[in-house]
């Protein structure tokens, strides 16, 4: 097993987080992973994505310049990642955000409405959340239950009292996986 | 009397011009622009002075002001 | 109705980089303004610092340099010297100016170049992530003092117009705060002040300006330019320290 | 299976240092490596050691060199342009024999740059950016693994041989994150009578590089060449992967190393022999492991995010024995393994040459 | 016969560099280079530039950053220690692209080190000692009158370029007494349409090292190596002194040339073939003469005042061809042409074979 | 009769290599009679500048580390900072303290490093041979202002003391000539209370030392303590200038 | 009362002493010590009240006062 | 013709001027010149030496490790040069202030009164001066024409009253070395 993700949005949307929740997870199942940030110039609102590798074997180059998987949050970021992603790919896309591209017929393109969904489970700011819970469903990087195991360990402390609405939010996006 | 014209798409939607209006002539927004900001509304009722406090604090020269 | 306010022409026309409600916008726009206002733009020589004002020159419609950290005032010395008749102004933050800039700028001042510092004082360093500044106040925290400023441990913070102006060389030091109507006039004039003076050939002189770091700080920019009042002004008291 | 946790490479390098004895750190802010100033901040008080931001880069290698005369194992870190101008400061560790480590996360240059992952800082880190005829002795981390364990090891090394020891990775190793398994390290500190710490029941004690008369310096300077001397023998090393039957021997190190590893399962999908040979001290270099392969007709890629640097030292070891190609990205770009792949294609298919030089930048002759 | 003058070396910088149109220095007092600035302070106002004593060597080298983009030739002068300081500066300046001169009167080092003449930083001249892919041209006067020419051509070489060059001499060179023919120099001076002098008539100019996106700075290190490869094509100086017939060709620049210089007679007259190959241009080095040498069989005798460095490039011009020895000496010691002559006088005895090295420090792998 | 003054423990019997009449011999003697009263010789541990002092490790015994030009305080702050008993001082001239080394003094004097400094300002850089300093006074001629300094050229002299007392770092500035008997017994008590503020833990202390150069000033010894007398105490007005 | 001894070897002839001795009783020396300098001569008269003050200002720790 | 000679005294003795002022006259007979100074680190009354080496043909190495000739104004200078003047070589000193060295009967040994000449001449701070002439009239480097005639070159302006008293040392010291 090795699974290349990149995990684009913008500073804020909580990218770098489930990039880190995601490899939380998959040292929980044993896996090795490594996860590598990539910030644009602007201070806040600015591009952000990760890369997040997971392998039962020794990873080599931490940087996918052919991923996978990519999780695209908004236009931009999918406009700018899509062309990298490999045939026979997996491109997940907010389309609250964002249209699926034209010109990636050779991959699997799923669009949700990750946004709305995140609203009604309690918490826009859990879009990230709702991407990472269908890419698990779809792909099987590793399992619902392991990421939200690991959900306490990347939260900070003060912010425990959001467990329940990421983990709805998580468990909704499967639910677009699995559907 | 006065008006101002905001450039949605420069707009980072930091209200400080909503803030800084002594008429209280500009509104927080609801819409948001391509970048993922909400740039404010004038709510253009006659009141406005044209005393440009709100574009001299715009730190995104995104208003301009007419008299 | 006429337009009375529009983009400077010493602005370019393009989006900055800075976070919502950061005022580094807003004092570059002073800036292209007093320009604008004495009509140099084409004598003008700019000096960008490396902090969040590092892509100043992409900003600016006039001539600009990009610096080393902290060593603006010497490449401003070095342009200065070679053209007299030019206006030469460097902007720089904090971090730039007051720690590792600092021998830099007291020997700008001492020797009374005849350029224009721009001295953003934000009490952090907001481009690498809110590090402590030298203007940091005590108790404030910051990624590497974590546990708030202590005297004994991080030492005072620094007050530039007071330090600058124990020297012969200033013709004109003055500290401002543009967080609220009276303080954006005042600044936009002590810029246009400094400015002046450079023209009169007789010294160095410089605008320390009050600003927010909404992003470090953690707060909306419009508490942030509460922060600046409520605890930056106390310790850093407003006012021109030298004009002469 | 021990416990193992996730960690970012430069917060790997805070943790080895203070495993490694490390009580004392003076730092200043430049990406990509302020992650090892601000864990430092929070991590060295617990320790019980000394976490100080200073003004500069100048006064934190200056405080470093005070922090050694004291005798507490001390360190910095920076980025490229905060390592030049750390060069003053370094050249004046080595002439006053002290030991201190120093972390480079290398970024895109020259001048400011950008804070991109780049190898570009290989020459000065080998060949000292200082002046006077000191070097550093480099180690250079792949994972983040062994940015915890060779930090902790650079403190023994420094002590050891009374000189800077730098630890250079770049922004890619520096900013991603593993999961590690934490050692059990003990530091070997070796006594240090030479300290200025008082001079209680003993003579006075002077820490110094001036020594004004020339026969005096030269003494010194080959007791400190002695030093690499035999650091060439006791403490080069470097990691040989699938070379023993390659063709094509790939030379790499930090994050250029980790895309080669890729890069040699790739080849070999596609049926050719490739290896990596990855030095793990730069300085020392690995000469005799790449010589021993050229004498066994193997040929070379040097592999940099640089324009060509190390490939110096691998025609050096070399000799002309056998053919040594480069292979180079720069200003922040980290080649993708497919591009690498390529190369290897065409060394494997082109007939030996001597040095040959591929698309981007050039070796520098 | 022209009338000669006597001149020190250093003065000889200043007048060159008068010469060469430079019009704004900026410098910091050390020692051994003091007369060069305390001559600018009394000659450069009456050329009519500029003079100015900078509060340090950083600042020295910005001021010149700031000169060099208002498109005035400008150079600075220090010696080692303030050329370690200087190192992020003139990446910066390699980064912007900028036009520089640039002189280190190199003494003994590391650190304070003492003021006596040494060679010990040709690694940092010629590999850059600041971070990031760039290099320094570097020119090595020999004598009082190559301080003055070498100074006043460094400034066209800088600007065709735009990139420092660096003129590096010793406390000996800079220090010693010649008598020199001034000659007739006219400064070539190409148009700089990319100055920062206020955007009069034109659209606005920008002086810079950033790219943030690492596609623009590799594109910015392409073309400044593709610079660098030119250089090499048609920049390359060498003196050759008796090399044709010689069996052992001696490589030396500078003070170690010159003391070379009299070793070639000294050996002759002991019935030893030597000659002297002289570089000139440091970087670009002048590999091609001396591989031409290698080919045709003869070996290869390198002297430094340094543990050895330039023995690097000798070695790599050499490629395993023929023998490379090297003899060096450091902290400021001269070596006689005595001891020289021993060395050379062993080579002709021995066997060739490969690198060997000699008594005195050592090849550095 | 009884022996009244002898070199003191914490001197070296060696022989100095200063010009004769330099005052830079005679603040060493104070130095060590200071260690020495205060009975902390075995704790002390010195910097030594680059400048004429730069041999000052032979001439004391105890601990000394030769710092690099300028940075002396960063050095005494690392060894201050892991040998929080030690007693440490750095001893420097103008040129290192007040040109290259501006930053490290300014930044070690706001952090109130608990650490000593003796600023020998005499106007020069004598080491070297006699070039500007940042002390230089107006009109003085210097082997790099040959016609002497002028203010919109070279720029107008520093004020070290004064510089450093708008910072809230320091306990103790002051600033002493010893020209004269009473300035000798001055400048001794001054540098003794220097280091009694030290051992009191509270701050950084600092004593600038108006010096002869008599070498450079190419006079006699006796007339270089006249032209310190005459023309540096004028513009460098002697006295505490903080202690708290 | 009191008494001085200058080590001739040390003293670099500077004369700062005889400068500064409020009684006078150091005269400048006329003899070259092994250096070249010239020591000054101490004229040990008993007006000498050991005040030190020579001593303090030698900057070559070349003098010594018992009283 | 090719002579190397170092000149060794004190700092203050005028050893630079004289070996400048030797390189002058030199020049002046379209001689090849190398002048190198050393000093120590003191600042005033420390050694100071200089070379001077003269050619009429290229001049190598700048720096005389064997000089042919060594002028040395003190004891402390004298003892540490006189070993390496080379075989057969000239020692000049001046033995107001030194005495002959025991073990170079290999080299001819030149003692001359060199202060008191100076003093009679009418400057002790002439000393320089007679030795220079001194060694002029022995080794004949350059003629004695051209040192008096290069004098003006060396000594500035403001010290021209001092041209006679300085010619005048030149002459007694040549006169003894004619003697
Ligand atoms: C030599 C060097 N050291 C450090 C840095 C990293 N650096 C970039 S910006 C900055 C601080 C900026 O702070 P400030 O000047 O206050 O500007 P702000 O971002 O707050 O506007 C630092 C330390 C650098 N680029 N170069
Ligand atoms: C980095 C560096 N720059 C310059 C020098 C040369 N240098 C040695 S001493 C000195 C100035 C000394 O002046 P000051 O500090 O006033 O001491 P003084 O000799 O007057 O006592 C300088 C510039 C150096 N050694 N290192
Ligand atoms: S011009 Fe004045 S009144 Fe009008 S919107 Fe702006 S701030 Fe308000
Ligand atoms: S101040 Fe400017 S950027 Fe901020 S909300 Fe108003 S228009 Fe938008
Ligand atoms: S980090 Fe702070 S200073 Fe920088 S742009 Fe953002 S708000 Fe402004
Ligand atoms: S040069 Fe000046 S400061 Fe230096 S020792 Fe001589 S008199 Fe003292
Ligand atoms: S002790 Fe006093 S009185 Fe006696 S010689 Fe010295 S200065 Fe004069
Ligand atoms: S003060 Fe000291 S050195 Fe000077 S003359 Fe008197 S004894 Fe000699
Ligand atoms: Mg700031
Ligand atoms: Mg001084």
């Amino acid at each position: 097993m090795h699974q290349e993700v990149v995990m684009a949005g913008a500073g804020g949307d909580g990218i770098m987080m489930i990039g880190q929740l995601l490899a939380h997870a998959a040292v929980l199942e044993g896996k090795n992973i490594v996860w590598f940030p990539s910030y644009g110039p602007e201070s806040r609102g600015g591009p952000a994505d990760c890369t997040v590798i997971l392998s039962t074997d020794e990873i080599g180059s931490p940087i996918a310049s052919t991923p996978d998987v990519l999780i695209a949050l908004n236009q931009m970021q999918l406009d700018k990642h899509a062309p990298t992603v490999r045939r026979e790919g997996l491109i997940l896309l907010n389309c609250s955000l964002a249209v699926p591209p034209k010109d990636r017929d050779d991959c699997r393109v799923i669009s949700i409405p990750a946004s709305e969904i995140a609203e009604k489970a309690g918490a826009v700011k859990a879009t990230n959340m709702v991407m990472l819970g269908c890419y698990a469903a779809v792909a099987k990087p590793v399992t619902l239950e392991s990421i939200i195991k690991a959900l306490p360990e990347v939260l900070p402390a003060h912010r425990h009292n959001l467990l329940p609405v990421n983990e709805l939010a998580l468990q909704r996006g499967a639910e677009m996986g699995v559907g | 009397m006065g008006k101002i014209a905001i450039n949605n798409e420069r707009c980072k939607g930091c209200d400080l011009c909503v803030h800084f209006c002594p008429k209280q002539v500009i509104l927080h927004g609801s819409s948001f622009n391509s970048k993922g900001h909400r740039p404010p509304k004038f709510q253009d009722d006659g009141v406005c002075t044209g005393c440009a406090i709100c574009a001299r604090i715009c730190p995104d020269v995104a208003i301009e002001v007419w008299r | 109705m006429q337009k009375v306010y529009e983009r400077p022409e010493s602005m370019a026309d393009v989006q900055m980089s800075y976070c919502p409600g950061c005022l580094h916008g807003t004092v570059h726009r002073m800036i292209a303004e007093v320009i604008d206002e004495l009509g140099v733009r084409e004598q003008v020589v700019g000096v960008c610092p490396v902090g969040c004002a590092v892509f100043m020159y992409e900003y600016m419609s006039c001539d600009m340099i990009e610096a080393a950290h902290g060593r603006a005032p010497a490449v401003a010395t070095g342009v200065k010297r070679v053209l007299p008749d030019s206006v030469v102004f460097t902007y720089q933050g904090d971090g730039d100016l007051a720690a590792i800039g600092t021998a830099e700028i007291i020997h700008a001042a001492a020797r009374g170049e005849r350029i224009t510092t721009i001295f953003i004082n934000n009490t952090t360093y907001g481009m690498t992530g809110g590090q402590m500044a030298p203007t940091t106040l005590l108790g404030q925290k910051s990624t590497t003092c974590p546990t708030g400023r202590e005297a004994m441990r991080e030492g005072f913070p620094i007050r530039v117009c007071e330090l600058l102006a124990t020297l012969d060389g200033p013709i004109y030091l003055a500290r401002v705060a543009p967080v609220n109507a009276a303080g954006l006039v005042k600044t936009k004039n002590a810029i246009k002040k400094a400015f002046q003076k450079q023209l009169e050939g007789r010294g160095f002189s410089l605008v320390e300006v009050l600003c927010n770091c909404p992003t470090q700080l953690k707060v909306s920019p419009i508490d942030s330019l509460k922060w600046v009042e409520e605890n930056m002004v106390p310790y850093y008291p407003l006012g021109e320290f030298v004009d002469r | 299976m021990a416990e193992r946790v996730l960690m970012k490479g430069n917060e790997a390098i805070v943790r080895g240092a203070i495993a490694g004895g490390c009580r004392a750190f003076f730092g200043y802010p430049i990406t990509p490596q302020n992650e090892i100033p601000e864990c430092m901040s929070r991590l060295m008080p617990k320790a019980g050691g000394v976490f100080l931001q200073a003004e500069s880069e100048l006064a934190a290698i200056s405080m470093v060199y005070g922090a050694a005369a004291a005798g507490v194992r001390t360190m910095t870190s920076s980025s490229s342009p905060g390592i030049s101008l750390k060069q003053e400061g370094i050249s004046y560790i080595a002439g006053a024999e002290l030991p201190c480590v120093i972390a480079n996360v290398q970024r895109g240059g020259p001048g400011l740059g950008n804070i991109a992952a780049a190898q570009s800082d290989y020459f000065q880190s080998t060949r000292g950016g200082g002046h006077g005829d000191y070097r550093t002795l480099v180690l250079a981390p792949w994972s983040v693994m062994e940015c915890y364990t060779l930090t902790a090891e650079a403190f023994d090394i420094a002590d050891e041989y009374r000189n800077p020891c730098l630890v250079l990775l770049d922004a890619v190793i520096g900013q991603m994150i593993e999961a590690i398994e934490i050692p059990d390290w003990k530091p070997k500190v070796p006594p240090k009578p030479w300290t200025t710490t008082g001079a209680k029941g003993r003579p006075a004690n002077v820490v110094n590089s001036l020594y004004i008369i020339p026969s005096d310096l030269e003494e010194v300077n080959n007791r400190i060449q002695a030093r690499y001397k035999h650091a060439a023998e006791h403490l080069t090393r470097a990691q040989s992967i699938r070379t023993e039957d390659a063709d094509v021997v790939l030379v790499a190190y930090g994050c250029s190393a980790r895309v080669c590893r890729s890069v040699v399962d790739m080849a070999r999908g596609e049926g050719i022999r490739a290896g990596l040979l990855r030095p793990i001290t730069l300085y020392p270099f690995p000469t005799r492991e790449i010589d021993a392969l050229a004498e066994r007709g193997k040929r070379f890629l040097v592999v940099e995010m640089s324009s060509g640097q190390m490939v110096e030292d691998v025609r050096l070891a070399v000799e002309g024995k056998s053919e040594v190609r480069f292979y180079g990205r720069t200003g922040g770009v980290v080649p993708a393994p497919a591009e690498i792949v390529e190369q290897v294609k065409a060394m494997a298919k082109a007939s030996s040459g001597s040095t040959t030089v591929n698309r981007q930048p050039t070796t520098v002759n």
